[in-house]
């Protein structure tokens, strides 16, 4: 794929340009902080804080998960960089009201050390800080080793889910407990078809040949399981639902995925790939479970987590029981995702 | 003229040369992220290296160890992603275990680089084999602390020729740490991005005490 | 640009299996009706109904317009082409509820052909229906032609408004003159950067140069009025915004945009164009706007009216007065765009 | 061997000769629309010729009107876009006018194409000139109406020329209508899609009666 013709200024800048452009977005609800977070402009006193955050180029994640109901700031880093500590200890700082700041992000080792090192100094300022990591891509390790697992669009119903609870959250102990949960209860899949490039390069992120797709790709071009030749959108969907599905089997930390479950199902682009493709998978997917008696409670469908113009389709799933539903079901709006009432809401 | 010891001033210099050299090298090392990884350690790292010529230029430098340090401080301020955590850390750790020492000698240098490679495998807790920038640095610290009776511009020559050699090693070696480790087997064959950066930082360094 | 890699069964069959995705996405509260239309579960009886529609391809266009507070039913065409008759009638036979149905769909001529043939079928079934076109893009003819323009990203404002006032419009001419407020207070100017491509054909719809950009170009790559050398950011969106500014200074029949005004602002990715170009350009935006006092009330950025993985930004304004702005404030729910509360919500 | 006059059965199988021809010009339909709009012109023509052989296949033909009507209603219900709309109407409204006649003549094929271009001009408002199929069909439907008096072949032949002439003219036209008429003076130089397939229609016409 030749360089793409981005709309941009300076190549270099795209970072702190598009947050710029984040926050009017936002039209008056979150604000800039310090070198480049983005935080809530109303957070109640004492309430647990939530913080997001991640490199950018991922748009309309992380940074574009910030609003109501949903994460109370973001740490933005560079295109495909980990925040640095500075900016995490600015978010921190800015989110804190005094009942301690949850980290919620992908495990990723450039945001481990960075989020940690912003944790040890606000740590030294006494501000409580707990840190539970995103690792929801099956492809990346096998189940016994899930500490070592990539976060991908798995983040999506996982900071909805948390951002809810963190609103009524007694503490920084139950907010933690929940993203847990969260966490153990979500499970995703991605392929790609083709890169998106670095806009400060103009290169493409990987190489593949053209009849072929990488099964399991991150969401920078990270290499998955292995290259499969190109298939069609009902012969791929259930391969890869049968990844998550055999995931939640095989972990000895959570219950197999069984008749009766309610789950909620995420159909991403990863950027170039269409709407139309998603529903198109989204068809199939419906059947895979209806089949199997799972219940999908709630569906979205969309580029939540891209790179750049990469094409590509990843499939999450979250199950939720009644308390992760309680949450699921409330309200919430952000750049990423808004959700206007509950499945049965009272508007017609 | 080879350089016996370096005061302060001199050190600042060397890390200002270390920059340039880096910022030339941005293709290159890119190139070595977009084989293993996601393509951006060259960006990652002329950002930082930015920021450390910003940082050294605008004020005096009046301790060795701070230089480092100021080096460190701003590449982890600036660069974020690994690379900014763990060669921040290079600098800031080298560069504390130095503090206060009236010259930048051989036996400096042993300290520097083995207070640096501790510091980095703390914090990213990856071993030598794992086909990071710890297989370049590593080595380059063993052989540090073998050669501090000698000159600087020997030992300088000792321990680039040992960081160069472990990044060519990175080759033969299977990712397990970072974005490389899911292509296994297939990252055999290519160095690892950060080991380059490391090597060209500590040729850097000898080319300008030689 | 090589053929895409796209994630479908039969090419030819892609519209109906987008469609069922669709159904799908909304989990229960739209159903399929006929040969290929999507319809609300839920239409009050005597509600004055809202009907949009157009060719598939657009995603999450114009089916993904159907929702709460907005339209009750969309006829969907095929890939690019506008619906037939008999799916037009069939659509407007299931949204009709005895107080008579608004057509409200973009002005090509075979969408306006076959709607115009499906109302005949309709009246003939003694239905009540009247026609609005959708006709934003000033780039597809001059202010004293506006009859002959192209409707394009405008639509999303233009629909969100008049789904809110049919909630309780007392009948079709109420209706129909807030729907004509609506279509006269928007504005659109797209440029496009690389084609998408029509899956049944892999071909992309149109070539251009790789140091060129088309500006005005239509959403199915229709050309604009002329081809310019590829720009940054900061240089193109002001020179779109000032075509914008240009026409409601240049028609009669609406006053010029002035200091004091509200807009609401559209940043429309055609496709591939990444969320990230899109914040870069709306910073540029709200200076521009700023600058001239014009006041943005609400923003809406996304992937909202594409054309396959065309390359491509669009800007839409809509001037709000008052009753606009009630409309505008409502929530709203659907698979193209979802509005909790109003900007100052009670929800923090 | 020419055939003076069809029975419905023969109309039938023309229209099923016409099918094939313009599923077999498909790609060039395409692109042709791809050169002034959106390049799906013979993708759409191709699905209501699908619909229309099976339509056809699936009834018997007793009266020509019908066999003309049914075609129109099958592309019409299935294309949808301007040219299901335009050339349902060719068909529905050319049939129309002839329904209850006995044979297809060259009297019969007058009627028909005048009604089809009076049909097609109000429903969809294009004058000649506008670089529409308009401008193929209108020449065809004015040679009809010269020809009346000669025998079916020759007069296919004479409206075929008619309506290949006027698509060859189409090229110097400046698009006014539909999803052309922003190219403006870009335009001038390619021929108009559904002019094309008007001439492949009218062409097949002439073929079968030959
Ligand atoms: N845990 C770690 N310990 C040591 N070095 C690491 C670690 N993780 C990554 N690295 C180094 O960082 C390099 C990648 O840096 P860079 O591309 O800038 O960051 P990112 O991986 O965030 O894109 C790798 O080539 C490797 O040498
Ligand atoms: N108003 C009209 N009157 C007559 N013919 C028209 C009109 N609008 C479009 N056409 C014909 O339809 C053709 C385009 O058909 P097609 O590509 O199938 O539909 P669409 O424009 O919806 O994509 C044009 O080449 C032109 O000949
Ligand atoms: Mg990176
Ligand atoms: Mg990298
Ligand atoms: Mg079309
Ligand atoms: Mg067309």
């Amino acid at each position: 794929m030749s360089v793409q013709k981005k709309l941009i200024n300076d190549p270099l800048k795209v970072a702190d340009e598009l947050v710029e452009g984040l926050i009017e977005a936002y039209n008056g609800e979150v604000r800039m902080v310090g070198t480049r977070s983005v935080v809530k402009n109303s957070i109640p006193d004492g309430k647990v804080a939530l913080l997001v955050g991640g490199g950018s180029g991922h748009e309309p994640i992380y940074h574009g998960l910030v609003g109501r109901n949903l994460a109370d700031g973001a740490a933005c880093g560079d295109i495909f960089a980990a925040p640095p500590p500075n900016i995490v200890f600015e978010a921190t700082e800015a989110v804190n009201k005094g009942n301690g700041v949850l980290y919620l992000y992908g495990n990723y080792a450039g945001d481990v050390m960075n989020f940690d090192i912003g944790a040890e100094m606000a740590e030294d300022e006494d501000i409580d800080v707990r840190t539970v990591l995103i690792a929801d891509d099956v492809c990346s390790a096998p189940p016994t080793e899930k500490d070592k697992r990539r976060g991908i669009a798995g983040l999506v119903p996982i900071v909805k889910i948390v951002g809810a609870a963190s609103q009524k959250a007694p503490n920084l102990d139950e907010l933690e407990k929940v993203a847990k949960k969260a966490v153990l209860e979500t499970r995703s899949v991605g392929v790609s078809m083709s890169p998106g490039s670095i806009p400060a390069t103009g290169k493409p992120t990987f190489e593949i040949e053209a009849d072929k797709i990488g099964l399991g790709m991150g969401i920078h071009g990270e290499p998955g399981v292995g290259e499969i030749p190109m298939s069609t959108a009902d012969e791929l969907t259930p391969q890869m639902l049968d990844m998550i599905i055999e995931d939640f089997e095989k972990d000895d930390d959570v219950e197999a995925l069984k008749e009766g479950d309610d789950i909620v199902l995420i159909v991403n682009s990863l950027g170039a790939t269409t709407m139309m493709e998603l529903l198109i998978c989204l068809r199939k997917a419906k059947d895979y479970f209806n089949s199997r008696g799972i219940n999908i409670h709630d569906v979205v469908v969309g580029p939540l987590v891209t790179c750049q113009e990469m094409t590509g389709i990843s499939f999450s799933v979250t199950r939720v029981d009644d308390v992760l539903k309680k949450f699921w079901n409330m309200p919430c709006q952000s750049l990423c995702y808004t959700k206007m009432t509950g499945r049965y809401g009272d508007l017609s | 003229m080879p350089k016996e010891s370096l005061n302060s001033a001199e050190v600042r210099d060397m890390m200002l040369a270390v920059a340039d050299k880096i910022i030339e090298a941005e293709p290159i090392l890119s190139e070595a992220d977009r084989q293993l990884g996601d393509g951006d350690h060259g960006i990652g790292m002329e950002r930082g290296m930015n920021a450390v010529k910003e940082k050294l230029t605008s004020e005096e430098p009046d301790d060795i160890g701070k230089v480092f340090m100021n080096t460190g401080m701003a590449m982890m301020s600036s660069m974020g992603g690994a690379s900014g955590a763990i060669f921040g850390t290079v600098f800031r750790a080298g560069g504390k275990a130095i503090k206060g020492c009236e010259a930048f000698t051989a036996a400096e240098a042993a300290t520097f680089f083995q207070a640096a490679c501790e510091g980095v495998k703390e914090r990213g807790g990856a071993k030598p084999g794992d086909k990071t920038m710890v297989d370049s640095l590593q080595p380059a610290a063993e052989k540090a602390a073998e050669v501090t009776d000698q000159p600087l511009p020997a030992a300088m020559a000792a321990i680039a020729d040992a960081a160069e050699a472990g990044k060519e090693a990175s080759k033969d070696m299977i990712a397990t740490m970072g974005r490389a480790k899911t292509l296994g087997e297939k990252s055999v064959g290519k160095a690892d991005a950060g080991a380059c950066s490391v090597a060209i930082i500590v040729a850097t360094m000898r080319d300008f005490v030689a």
